[in-house]
Parts: C-alpha cells; structure tokens; sequence
C-alpha cells in the first residue's frame, strides 16, 4: 500500500528529526551561558546552596551523562522536571499546545480566507485598481510588525470601542466541544448545548484578534504566492481549451486555475503553520495566550532546560506531523505524483 | 449545400509593444453546413488567429477590429430579432453585434474548438472523463434553461471550489453528463471508456488524448468543429485515423469543419473547400478541384509546387524564396504582399488586388485571374525593396534560395 | 522639585520605620579635611553633603549602636562610590476606584487588606507573570510570593507600613544568645480542616533551613543565621548561630506555614499545584500559567476578608495589563509603566497608586580593574550623572534619588548623607586626579529586567561620555548570562561595570550591603575593605532594637 | 545573462506599470537617505537630550500630563501637571523616550537595517540554493536527508539559535568606519562608525534559508526532467555545469519573489531579537521599534516612524521585485492568442 509505506517512511524520519532538535539543543548547551542555577537559587545565595541545588537537579554530572539519561527518560515518556517548577515538563508543555494549535489554525484560517480571494481578484484584474490595492495590502501586511498591529488593535478595538476582549483565552476549543460529547461514567452525558454555544461564542471572540494579528503576516504572503500562481496558470493552453469549451469564467478561474495554483501554495501553507507552533511568541506575549511561543522564551530566558528541550519536542513533532500531512496533500492534489 | 458560416472582411489585431500586428486582414470566406473548410498557410499567415476569431477566443493584446460573421441560425435569428434587429438578415446572425455574453453561450454549443497539442489543452490534475463531463454540463445546464446566461454561468465560488475539494471532484457535474462523456469517448473510439474516464490526462497517449479532445469538442453537439492544427503533433499513422474519425463525425452529426493545417496532403484527403492564407490575408480560395487543380494565384503555385507528386517521384521541388513579412502594421507595404516573393510580379502588383473572381466560387487576389503574364510588366526587384525588406525580421533582404524557409508540404512531425 | 524642600519631610518620615530611635546620632558632617583633596569642592549648591572627600574616617567617634554601625557603613560606601548610585524605584499599581487599599512598601498584596465600596465583593488581580509552582517554600519571585500568601501565615507578620504584628505566634521573646521562642495560637486549623499543630511549624522553618529536610529550599538565605527549630512543651523555639538581631524582622517577612503530613504525603507535582494553608483564602480552581481562583475560608483564625472571592491572573505585556484594566475585565494591576500612568488616570474608574519599593537600581563597578579601582574615578563617575533628569524624564518621577546602598525606611539608613549632585567640572578634575584620562569604559545591561533598564544605561553612559576625559557605551546583555557571570563566585568572571537591580524586603541596610559590598558577600564587586567589613560583622552581633 | 531582449522587456514593462515606478522611486529614496545619513539627519541621532523627551511630531499635539511624585509624609501624592508639549521644527517627527530626534535615527537606521537585511537575505539565498538545489537534483537519500536536516532547523526557534551563537562569539558587531564623517565631509559629532550586528547577521541567515532551500529545491525536481536537462546530461555536461547553466536560471524568479518577501520577515526579526537584548546594534529601525513598544499607547510615533520606514523599504523592494519578475517572465503576460 504506498500510503502505508509512505507514512512508516516519513515516521521514521520524523523521529530522526525531533531527536536531531533535541540533540541540537544538548550540543548548543555547550556554548550557551548562563546557569540555570543563578534562577533557583537566591542571587545572593552562598556556594553550597548553589551546588546542592545544581546535584539535585542533576546538573553537576557532564553534559554526555544528562544527554543520555535524558534520551532514556524520554523513551520512558519522561521530559524531566522543571528546574524551577518542580513539576514534570511534560505537564507544563503539553498543557500548551492546545492553546498554540488553536491560534495557528485560526491564524492560517483567516489567512486563507482573505488571501486567496484576494490573489484571484487581484490575478484577474491585472492593472486595475483592485490588483494595485490588493498589491499594496499584501506588501504592507508583510511588513507590519506583529505587535505593533496587536497593540494597536487592543487599544482600539478592545479599549476604545469595546468590540472584543483585550486579551486571554478563558475557554479552549476543546473543553467547548467537550460540552456536547462529555462522556459521564460511560454513557453520553446529555449535551450541553447552551453551555456549548456560549463557550464557543467567548472562544471565538477572544481568538479574533489575535488570530487576526497573527495571520496578517501570512495572509499577505498567501495573497501573492495565488497572485503570481494565478497568472500562470491563467497562461496555460488548457486555460483556452476550457473556455473554448464554454465553461464559464468563474469555474475556470476557481476549479481549474485556483486548484493548480493552490498545489505548491499548500507547501508554502504548511511550513508557514509550521513555524506558527514556536514562532508566535509576540503575538502570544501581547494576547496573554498561553501557547508554547511564549514558553520558549521565558523558558530560554531562564535556562530552564527541560522545559526548553520538551517545548522543541514538541515543536519538532509538530513540525513533521504538518510537513507529513502536507506531502500527503500535495500527493493528493497532484495526481501525477501518486497514479 | 445551404451556408453555415458567412465571414466577410473580418481584421484581428494585436496591440503590442513592437506595434500593431495586423494578423487577419479583412478575411471573406464561407463554410457550407456539412462541409470541412480547409485553411491552409504557413505559419505566421494568421489561420490560427482566424480560427480563435471564429469563437471569439482572441485574448489581450489582441482584438478583433472589424468585419461580420454571418451564422445560420434560424432560432437564433427569431431569438435576437427581438432586441438586436440589425443583426438579423433572414436566418443569419451577425455575432459580432451580439453582447459578449451570447457570443459566449455560443461557444461549445453551436461552435467548439480543438487544438494541436492535446496534453497541454487538458486539466492535468483532473480526470479526462471529468473535463468532458463538464463541457457537457455546461450544455445542460445551458438546455435546462435557455433564458438565462446567468444559469449557465451559474457562481462557482470559492466556496463551491472547497466544497468540491472536500467531496468527489464530480460535484460541478452530474450523474447524467457523467454518462455523455462516456458514450462520447466510447463514439471518438477509445477503448473501455468507463474505466479510462477515471484516468488522468497523463496517463493517455497522444493519439488516444486527441480522440478525448474531439470528444470533449462534441459534447455540445456543435454546428461547426474549429480544428486548429489537430494531426501536427502526432504521428502518421494516428495522424489517419483522427483524420477518418473526423470525416466520420462529420457525417454523422451533420457537422461542418473548418481544419487549419500547413500540411497539403490533410487538406488533400478531408477538405471539400480551400482557403488559402498568406501575411493574414486568404489570397485563394475556391472548392479543393478548383485550388489544387487550377490555382491561379502564384503562391497557391508555389505551394502546390513544393509538395512531391506521388506519380512523378523524380521531379525537382520548387520552394518559394523569401520569408513571411512580419505583419507589423507600420512596416506592411501598400501593394501585393507576395509581390517580393512572386516570380511573376509586374507593375499592375504595386497596387493592393482586390478580390477577382476565377470562376463560380473560386476566387484569388491576383491580377494573374484577369490578365496573362507579360515579361513587359515584370518588374525588378530592387522596385519591391520596400519596407517588408529591412524589417525587423530575421532575413537581411538578400532572397538566397536556400535560407527560403519552404513550407515543408511534407506529411511529416516536426 | 529640587532637593531642599523634600529634606524636612524626610525627617518626619523617619518615625514611621519600626522602633528605631530617630537618631541623629552622627555628630555634624566634617568638612573636606580628606587626603589628597587639593582642588576646590566648590560644587555648585553646598548642601551639605559630606560625601565628596576621600577617607576621612579618623574624626568621626565610634559607632555603639548596630545601627550606627550600619550608619557609618553607608557613609562610607557613599565615600569610596564603589558604585555609581541611581535611584529607588517606586511600585506603581493601577486599581479600579471601586477598591480600597494600600499599596505595601515590600510589593507584597495581601488581598484580606482589600476592600470592595461598591460592586460584587469579587477582585481580580493581573500581574506581569503568573506563579513558579505553589510550594511556597519552593520558589524566590515576587508574583509566586504573591499567589502564596493569599493561602498561608508565617509565624509573624507586617502592616501596610511594615511594623513587625502577631500571626500564627501569639508571643515571641529572645531566650539568649541564638536562640528565641515563639507562643504558638490555639484554635487554627488549615483548609483541610486539621488542627494546626507546633511540629508544623518547626517542620516548616527545618524545610526552609535544612536541606534534609524536605527540599533545598531556595529561601534559607531568607532565614540568614538559623539553624533548626523544635518543639518544646507547647511553643517552637528557633537556633541561630550567633545573635542574629534580626530574625524576628526575618520570620515577619519569610517562611510560611505549611502542614507537615499534608507535605510528606505529596510528592513535588503534587504539593506545587494545590495549596493547603492557614491563610485567610483557600483555592479552589488553579490553571498553571493561566489564573488561580481562591475563595475565603470561612474557619480563618483573623479577621475575615471583606471579599468572597479572588482571582490572580498574569500578562506580561504592560500595555495589556493596561487595557485589561481600563476595559474593566481585572481590578488591580501590578507594575504600571510611567508613561502609561496619565492613561489610567484619565479614565474616571480607575486610578494609580504609588509607594516606594524596596528594589535600588546601580551601576556596580570591579575595584580591582583599571580604571574603576580608583576612588577618584568612581566618585567622577557619580558627578558626571544628573539623577534628577533621569528620574523626571524616564521615571516620570517614579523614583527617588539615592546615594546610599540602604534605602529611606530601613534600618541602618543614614539621613546625613546625600546623593552625589551633577558636578562637570569635579567630575572631570577627578577623573584627572585618579590618572585614568581618556579612559574608555562599557556599561553592561540587562534589557527588560528592570523598569527602563537599557533606557538608564543609556542615559548614564551618554552622561559620562559628555566628560571631555571619558568616553562610555552601552552593550546589552540577555540578563542570563550577565546574572550567571555576577553570581560566579569568583571575581575574575564578573563584568567590570554593569547596571544591576537589588531587592531588599527585610528593610535592614545588611541584607543589602553583605552580600553586594562585603570581602565575602555572594554576588560583591567590592572586597577587601576592611572597615566596611568590619562594621557589618560588628553590626552582626549586636541586637537590634526589634 | 541580461540579454538585449530583457533589457527591452525590462524597460517595456516600467514604462506601462505604474508599480514598479513607485518602487524604484521608493527604494532610491531610502537608498540615497541611507547612503547620505550623516549629511542630511538633522541631528546626531545618538544626542540625547532628556529635557525635551517625548516630543510628538509635527501637526500632532500631545498634552503630555507629566506625572511626578511628591512624598508627602510617607505617602506618594502623584502631581499631575498639564504639559503642553510642543512640537518643534528641530524635531519634525519628534523624539524618543531620551530625547533623541526620530527622523535622525530613522535615517540612520536606514543603513543598518537595509545592510541587515542584505547580508542576512543573500547569506540565506546562497545557502539556501545550494542545498535545495543539491537535493532537488541528486534526489533519493541525499535530499531525504537534507530536507530532514531542514526541517530540524525549521523547528528551531530563533532565539536559541541567537543566545547559543552569542554566547560563543558575543555580539561580534562589525564596526565599519563611516567615510562621510572620517573624511570630514559630514559634520564630526555625527557618530563616526556603522556597527553591523553581526551574530544576528548570521542567526537571522540560518533562520530563513530553508525557506529558499525549498524553493530552490521544487524548482530544481521540476527543472530535473526537463528533456533539454536530459539531454545536456547525456551530452556529458558535468552536473555543475548542468546546474549553473539550467537549473540556477530557472529557480532564479521564484527566489527573487521569496527574497523580497523574507526581507521584510529578516528585518523584523532584528526588531525582536533587539526587544530580547539580542542584536548589537543600536541604531536600526529595529531596535527602535523594540524601544518604541512600551510607549505604543502614550508615545506612539517612536515605534510607528521606523514601523513606516521599514513598510516603505519593503513596498520598494516588493514592487521591483514584482517588476523583474514579471519582466525576466515574460511567459506569463504573453500566452494570448499570438498569431
């Protein structure tokens, strides 16, 4: 079966890639100042308090020796604890990423949504004013630094007109849905709809503008990679033959062109979620999202190793997971790959 | 034979940076309902420019400035009298006059068009049977409810397009254009067509995806099937069956053909009449026998002259010296167009030849119908030095007989 | 808002700091008289800071007090300038009108002090990050500080103006040298409804101090001196080394309570991610990272809180915090940036409230490398910068000038001494005088640690480049590194000269001053002078007056 | 390289798109600005002068309350004076937070930034191609197993990268002498030297070359089975010379789109490396953007002017980009039907 054989093939490289992340990071610990110590242990804390607290968080053994037996840890599902949280790692991390997926999924959604109805008008309309202002929109989208817009929204949206929360994420997708599929000692517990409708009203207006902040950078890339995929497809003889068919221009533009042009954009799509996993880190700072961007940093901040080295785990995976995905969809769309 | 298509003076255009390119220049012929028209020219004689006019497919820069196509048409007729009376003249319509939107609806139902490369004139990433399923759905939809083009045109958004990604990509078209497509493939010839249907462009062969194209072409059941160049990408033996598939159609459906090539020997074996094109003009044209047994205009000669006759294998090939002028509006010379290129040029030449008539339906733009050739009149060639001579155009004047690019009246792919 | 005026009240202010006797003691400021002074002093506005000459040791009479001898220590560390003294910061906190309270000196909040005039009893509270795990024994932040407090007692505690008040000990006296005891209050039980017992609370002060006990509490430094605590018939009596003056000021502001079968039954997940305290709060939801919700315990040994419920949340962006609170989606907010202040006063629900922190921002610089080993040097680079201009135009205002380790309202602070004034022409005569001309110097700084911190920097180094002599940039530092090479240990790992922040809730000049400018403090960059470590050792063991 | 044929493409399609016109006229402004800072800023943009901090740019007033406190018997009174600060010509777009003048050291920012964003996109491009191409070439394992090492550095975060790299070289700021001032033409209180951030140079490269390593990459399997590449191999063209003369030209359009793109992407990420302490730099737009954050809702224009400055430079090389593209391309416009 060559999707069977495909998957096993890109899982194992997928495993190779998330432990090449995480030996990257062993190996630039080498280089990296700073001990993680100094954020335990008190500024002025005396020497023997330093190295008692470096022994009971391990970091008095050489690097090799962490490395390894952090390697088999994490074949045992163990990430570690937290140098300064004293709890499991894994906990910490793992409680993000349904906050970071959500953020990345919407950013990409509205990024799609706007994009590629822009690109096909501006495709189309080549030297019109709407070609000449998607053009602009697009270069300004991708040059408008993310918190600057984040900022600007809150003060205005949120501050001055109060259209949407300032910030926060009181209500995740998940324990949304979970009103209406809650399962109560094994039988469907009756769904909760209202419950349900009103989370996911507070949800949806509290992901708007972050969503919205995040995904201006990537709905201006999307609006010219389908500007310029449009034109040429647009060129293509089959574009004539199709309306020498009488098919009417919409379906043309639309089934025939858009979907050929949507092929390497999908790739382009995918490693830009992607980078959405780890990357979002001002906008999660501006937002008060609690994604993984912003455990990164403050993690990075404070040497704090484990969580760093589970966060680029999880990223990592992620990151194979979309790039798997994507190669299967671009498989998918592209016929001549797969028959 | 009743006439379908009436052309009189019809101009394309192109606008570009390098000028006005003057492809088709004031083209006149007819297309009988039944019959195939052959045109036939070297590249760059402005056929193919012609063919896209007739279904109105020339895109920017190009345009079509002037002139009248008369389409036999009777409901047609009845149906545009209403609003557009100076377009109707009995049962002809003139579908310049008519909005671009009608012209379109025209298009795949009473017009259709096929092309020479057929590999890249298909969708690659959807099936064959889908893309004719569609040309038939298009007439459905289009019989469905003739009243209104919007029907036709019916929104396909983005919406419907994601819609489409999610569900089988048969969602534009239905069960009942789905089964069209496959009796057509089934009447083109190719083998299980229901299976085939399923297969994508690529997975055809050349000949086998030309036979899809002309299926595709017919599912609107079309008055008249534009062949642009249809055999010159294949080889010669698939080259014949398209060609006797294409006579077959054309009986059966009571269809008219107009069939573009360069290639003789095809306009020899199909056509019933001739247009000959040369520098956007149709410099001869007439009924097969009248062209290939009397041509009178010196470049028909010359043409015909360089094809091998099967019965005299030793005869020497004559080409033609020169090259095509470069039709760009400004460097056109306000005479015969082949005059720097015709062994018979004479003063009476200087002056741009109207129309004569040879006999009944044959007609040539040469003085040589009127009048015979005199050495008298001949004139030398430094004379005809005019523009086409220092054009842009690759030859530098000089007429050496072996950089004429013959037309290769060969049976041959290049 | 010149100096003389603000001079009065200061005085008057001193009462207010616990018990010490306002005492003036220092006989009159000498004047010049200093070795090697030979240029004029004429700087402009003699107000009599007695801070510009060298050493001068000699004339003044012995300190006797522990507090004299803190007084004299910061006399002489403002002399020798081994650092180039900034300012005092303010914490500034943005509250809706809707609530009453008063903002601490030692940037704890303690909701039981707040009070709600109108609207449901419920607060929310946003500050800049959320907490470091729930252990309370187990972390050394002030947001964690903040979300522990809510759910437990110490043994002592303090007012708003940081007097020393009863908590879980009724009664506490000093037995005899090294060794006090406390009378433990009957009739407390924590959240799960047990009884608090004595051995919870030697259990508490040995996890804080002992390492086997428990975990290697990151706050033993907190309980400087001590060394265990048992239980002896009914009470808990504390060990320290030597006399340890101010452990009763210590156990007031550290150590809090926790219940010891409740901790021995839990492993470290566990303990950091509930709260089981005698605390005025009990919480009842906790989502990490993202908010703890407490409601009031109703069997609470205290007065009741006026609020039902409260509510700790995070943002780390300041704008944000801001937003939240003008849009009325939180109550009080923590950390609010100057030029954001006439924001929220603007808006009519809400306000500001100020109060003076206990945080001192510094430049430190190596005594032993060139040129800042020079005293002279030093103390040109103290006139070379103009705090006043620093603290309006940056600060807002939200600062206090400094000249002294030791802040105003702490034990051990000398009124006598001023901060040094912007003075060009001494500045560079010094910078002649320590032989170091046409030095050119790197001020290292950490960006975003402190309040404007690369904005300072920048001002100070763009003051001392306008010395004709001196020449001065700035280079940022990721504050990891930079914390890792000051706290090394060893002094030849330290950077030169770098701006740093010190945070001092004991308001005692010691535990500023012993670790920052000791022969053996952790984190010093000025060692080997003997007076100065002898007056803290001195000061060490005599007792307090609390 | 440039045939004749382009350079009439070239000026063909200036002279009809109006885009490309506004963006070689942008670009050459910020050019000539960066080029000439030291003659024309206004100020020295290092001068600090902390009186007149704050001041909004012309036509914009803003009554600045100065907040200051009072002690007043132990309790802070906060005074709040209505300051009407006024604007001044000296400062048409007024100054930062240490009183520096903003138009000085937007011009000045010009040349770090643009270098910033030269050297990192042109480090990324090089690399990026050649390992793209390699893969998209020789296939099979080689490209497996450097796409899996791309990803790798994809999942990486930026930060960690930039912290590891400092630690081990430090800021390593490259300190060119500026001619205009050594040779006196500029006035000597302008600041003599260009300080390049050179580790973020390099971190910012490693961060976005994998996004031309795939581009490169698409174009090369595409290039690969092209009939005109196979029979140049059959020719025994060695495969450098196969690559160089095919496959490079090629890829050549889609790279250029994606380097004016990752420009923009290259200079903010210098902007949020400043706000984490990261680049060496002082004087770029995004150091001031980063500096310009905490004032977004009092002082607003020390963010917005670079923020504009940096949407302008990335307009300008948008628009040229689009404008060679569609030059070097000229397949696209002219698919009609020509004769």
């Amino acid at each position: 079966m060559a999707l069977g054989r495909f998957l096993l093939k890109r899982g194992i490289q997928g495993v190779l890639v998330v432990w090449g992340v995480v030996t990257a990071v062993f190996l630039l610990r080498f280089i990296t100042p700073g001990d993680p110590v100094t954020f335990v242990a008190p500024l002025d804390a005396s020497a023997e308090l330093r190295a008692q607290i470096a022994a009971e968080l391990g970091l008095d053994q050489p690097l090799y020796v962490q490395y390894a037996d952090y390697i088999v840890g994490l074949l045992r599902g163990d990430m570690g604890y937290s140098y300064l949280r004293g709890t499991e790692a894994s906990t910490i991390v793992l409680a993000r990423v349904p906050a970071t997926v959500e953020l990345a999924v919407a950013a990409t959604v509205v990024a799609v949504v706007i994009a590629i109805p822009l690109g096909v008008i501006s495709a189309t309309r080549r030297r019109e004013p709407a070609d000449y202002g998607a053009t602009l929109f697009s270069l300004v989208g991708i040059s408008t630094p993310n918190f600057w817009l984040g900022i600007m929204l809150i003060l205005v949206l949120s501050v001055n007109f109060g259209l949407f929360p300032t910030s926060r994420r009181p209500i995740g997708l998940f324990e949304t849905v979970a009103f209406l599929v809650t399962v109560e000692n094994g039988l469907a517990a009756p769904m909760d709809v209202g419950a349900f409708l009103d989370g996911m009203r507070t949800w949806l207006w509290h992901i708007a503008l972050p969503a919205v902040t995040l995904g201006t950078y990537f709905t201006a890339l999307i609006t010219r990679l389908t500007r310029s995929g449009m034109i040429e497809e647009l060129g293509q003889p089959y574009v004539r033959a199709a309306r020498a068919k009488g098919l009417p221009e919409s379906l043309i533009q639309y089934k025939h062109a858009l979907q050929n042009t949507l092929i390497p954009i999908v790739t382009v799509l995918g490693l830009q979620l992607g980078t959405l996993i780890g990357g979002a880190v001002i906008t999660e700072a501006v937002f008060s999202w609690p994604g993984l961007g912003t455990l990164v940093i403050n993690s990075i901040n404070v040497r704090d190793w484990p969580l760093i080295q589970g966060s680029l785990i999880v990223i990592g995976t992620g990151f194979v997971l979309i790039n798997i995905f994507v190669d299967a969809l671009y498989a998918y769309l592209n016929p001549r790959v797969v028959h | 034979m009743t006439d379908l298509l009436r052309v009189r003076d019809l101009s394309t255009r192109f606008f570009t940076e390098e000028g006005q390119i003057n492809a088709v220049e004031n083209v006149s012929f007819t297309v009988e309902a039944g019959s195939v028209l052959g045109v036939v020219g070297e590249s760059g004689s402005g056929k193919s420019v012609t063919g896209l006019s007739l279904i109105d497919l020339v895109e920017s820069p190009g345009k079509i400035t002037s002139g009248e196509i008369w389409y036999n048409n009777a409901d047609l007729a009845e149906r545009v009298e209403g609003d557009q009376p100076e377009a109707v003249d009995g049962d002809f319509v003139d579908l310049r006059r008519l909005s671009a939107a009608e012209r379109r609806s025209l298009r795949g139902s009473a017009f259709s068009m096929i092309f020479q490369d057929p590999m890249s004139s298909f969708n690659p990433s959807i099936t064959v049977g889908e893309q004719i399923a569609e040309a038939a759905e298009v007439q459905r939809r289009a019989s469905a409810n003739p009243r209104s083009t919007r029907s036709r045109t019916q929104g396909y958004g983005l919406g419907k397009m994601l819609l489409d990604g999610v569900l089988p990509d048969r969602s534009y078209t239905s069960e009942e254009s789905w089964d069209r497509a496959v009796e057509l493939l089934e009447r083109v010839g190719i083998p299980d067509p229901a299976e085939r249907a399923e297969e994508y462009p690529h997975q055809f062969s050349g000949g086998m995806l030309q036979r899809a194209m002309i299926a595709q072409a017919l599912a609107g059941d079309p008055d008249l099937l534009v062949a642009d160049e249809p055999t010159t990408a294949l080889d010669v033996t698939i080259q014949a069956q398209i060609l006797d598939l294409l006579a077959d159609l054309q009986e059966t459906m009571e269809m008219s053909v107009v069939l573009i090539t360069h290639n003789l020997g095809v306009i020899a074996r199909v056509a019933d009449r001739v247009s000959v094109m040369y520098a956007g003009e149709v410099v001869e044209r007439g009924t097969l026998r009248d062209v290939f047994d009397d041509p009178v205009h010196p470049y028909t000669k010359g043409l015909l002259g360089s094809v091998p006759d099967i019965d005299q294998p030793g005869e020497r090939l004559e080409p033609i010296p020169g090259n095509v002028p470069d039709l760009v509006d400004a460097n056109m010379p306000d005479r015969c167009y082949f005059a720097d290129r015709c062994p018979k040029a004479m003063t009476d030449c200087l002056t741009r030849p109207p129309e004569y008539e040879v006999s009944d339906g044959h007609r040539a733009r040469c003085v040589l119908a009127e009048r015979e050739y005199s050495e008298a009149d001949a004139v030398p060639d430094e004379r005809l030095a005019g523009p086409t001579d220092d054009g842009a155009g690759p030859n530098d004047g000089s007429r050496a007989p072996d950089e004429s690019t013959a037309p290769d009246a060969e049976v041959s792919d290049d | 808002m010149s100096r003389e005026d603000s001079d009065v009240n200061r005085r008057t202010y001193l009462k207010y700091v616990g018990g010490t006797a306002a005492t003036v003691g220092l006989a009159g400021c000498s004047e010049g008289g200093g070795d090697g002074e030979d240029g004029s002093d004429g700087g402009d506005g003699e107000d009599g800071s007695d801070g510009e000459d060298g050493e001068d040791g000699e004339e003044l009479p012995e300190p006797e007090t522990r507090e004299e001898h803190l007084q004299r220590a910061n006399l002489r560390i403002n002399q020798r300038a081994p650092w180039i003294f900034l300012n005092r910061q303010y914490s500034v906190y943005g509250i809706a009108s809707r609530l009453d309270w008063d903002a601490r000196r030692d940037e704890r909040i303690e909701a039981q002090a707040i009070s709600v005039t109108e609207g449901e009893p419920s607060v929310t509270i946003t500050q800049s990050s959320m907490d470091s795990g729930l252990d309370p024994h187990d972390h050394r932040e002030t947001p964690t500080d903040n979300i522990v407090v809510q759910a437990h007692d110490g043994v002592l505690g303090r007012n708003a103006d940081g007097d020393i008040i009863d908590a879980l000990a009724t009664d506490y006296e000093r037995l005899e040298e090294g060794r006090v005891r406390f009378e433990i209050r009957d009739g407390v039980t924590f959240h799960n409804g047990d009884e608090l017992q004595p051995s919870d609370i030697a259990y508490s002060v040995n996890r804080v101090v002992d390492e086997e006990v428990g975990i290697t509490s990151p706050q033993n430094d907190q309980l400087a001196g001590v060394t265990g605590a048992e239980v002896v018939d009914g009470g808990v009596e504390v060990t320290s080394d030597g006399i340890n003056p101010i452990v009763f000021s210590l156990f007031a502001s550290y150590c809090k309570v926790v219940q010891q079968d409740w901790i021995e039954s839990r492993e470290s997940s566990a303990i950091n991610s509930d709260m089981n305290g005698t605390g005025p709060f009990q919480v009842v939801e906790y989502e990490q990272d993202v908010e703890i919700v407490y409601e009031t315990y109703e069997d609470y040994w205290g007065d009741a809180p006026e609020i039902d419920e409260l509510t700790i949340r995070a943002a780390s962006e300041s704008s944000t915090r801001v937003s939240q609170l003008l849009a009325g989606e939180t109550d009080l907010i923590v950390n609010v940036p100057p030029q954001e202040v006439s924001r929220v006063r603007d808006e009519d629900s809400t306000e500001v409230t100020a109060v003076p922190s206990t945080r001192v921002v510094f430049n430190a610089m190596r005594y032993d490398v060139e040129p800042f080993s020079s005293v002279e040097f030093r103390q040109a680079l103290n006139y070379a910068i103009d705090l006043d201009s620093i603290i309006e135009n940056i600060l807002q205002g939200f600062a206090d000038a400094t000249g002294q380790p030791t802040l105003e309202g702490f034990v051990g602070y000398n009124g006598e001494v001023d901060p040094y004034p912007q003075d060009i022409e001494q500045a560079e005569q010094l910078v002649e005088d320590s032989g170091h001309a046409d030095a050119e110097i790197t001020l290292e700084t950490p960006v975003g640690r402190y309040l404007r911190d690369v904005e300072i920097a920048q001002a100070v180094a763009s003051q001392i480049d306008e010395l004709s002599n001196v020449s001065c940039e700035v280079e940022q530092r990721d504050f990891a590194s930079l914390a890792g090479e000051v706290t090394s240990g060893n002094i030849e790992d330290m950077p030169h000269f770098y701006l740093l922040g010190w945070g001092n809730t004991t308001f005692d000049a010691s535990q500023t001053i012993i670790p920052l400018l000791t022969s053996d403090g952790a984190l010093s960059s000025y060692r080997e002078d003997e007076e100065i470590d002898e007056l803290m050792a001195d000061s060490q063991n005599l007792p307090g007056e609390n | 390289m440039i045939s004749p044929r382009t350079l009439r493409n070239l000026r063909s399609e200036l002279s009809r798109s109006l885009l490309a016109k506004l963006g070689i006229a942008i670009l050459a402004v910020i050019l000539f600005t960066a080029l000439f800072a030291p003659l024309l800023a206004p100020h020295d943009p290092t001068n600090q002068n902390l009186d007149n901090a704050n001041i909004p740019p012309l036509g914009f007033t803003a009554t600045e309350n100065q907040t200051s406190s009072e002690m007043v018997d132990g309790e802070v009174q906060i005074v709040e004076e209505e300051v009407v600060v006024n604007t001044t010509t000296a400062h048409p777009l007024g100054t930062d937070s240490l009183g520096r003048d903003v138009l000085s050291r937007t011009m000045f920012g010009a040349r770090t930034s643009l270098l910033v964003g030269l050297f990192g996109t042109s480090i990324a491009v090089v690399l990026g191609v050649t390992v793209g191409i390699t893969a998209g070439y020789y296939g099979g394992r080689i490209d497996d197993a450097l796409m899996r090492f791309a990803d790798v550095m994809l999942a990486f975060p930026s930060l960690v990268l930039a912290i590891a790299l400092i630690g081990l070289w430090g800021q390593a700021s490259l300190r060119i002498p500026d001619p205009l001032v050594a040779f006196g033409i500029a006035s000597s209180e302008m600041p003599e030297t260009i300080v390049l951030p050179g580790t973020v140079i390099v971190v910012v490269a490693l961060v976005n070359w994998v996004w031309f390593a795939r581009v490169a990459r698409g174009e090369a399997l595409s290039v690969r089975d092209q009939e005109y590449v196979k029979a140049a191999r059959s020719m025994g063209g060695s495969d450098l010379h196969v690559i160089l003369r095919h496959v490079l030209p090629n890829s050549l359009t889609p790279i250029l789109v994606l380097a004016t793109i990752q420009i923009a992407a290259i200079i903010l990420l210098e902007s949020s490396l400043s706000f984490l302490g990261f680049s060496g730099a002082q004087l770029s737009w995004g150091f001031d953007i980063a500096q310009g954050r905490q004032y977004l809702s009092s002082s607003w224009w020390i963010a917005t002017v670079p923020g504009l400055a940096i949407v302008a430079a990335v307009v300008g090389i948008n628009l040229i980009g689009d404008w060679l593209r569609d030059a070097l391309d000229p397949g696209i416009e002219g698919q009609g039907g020509a004769p």
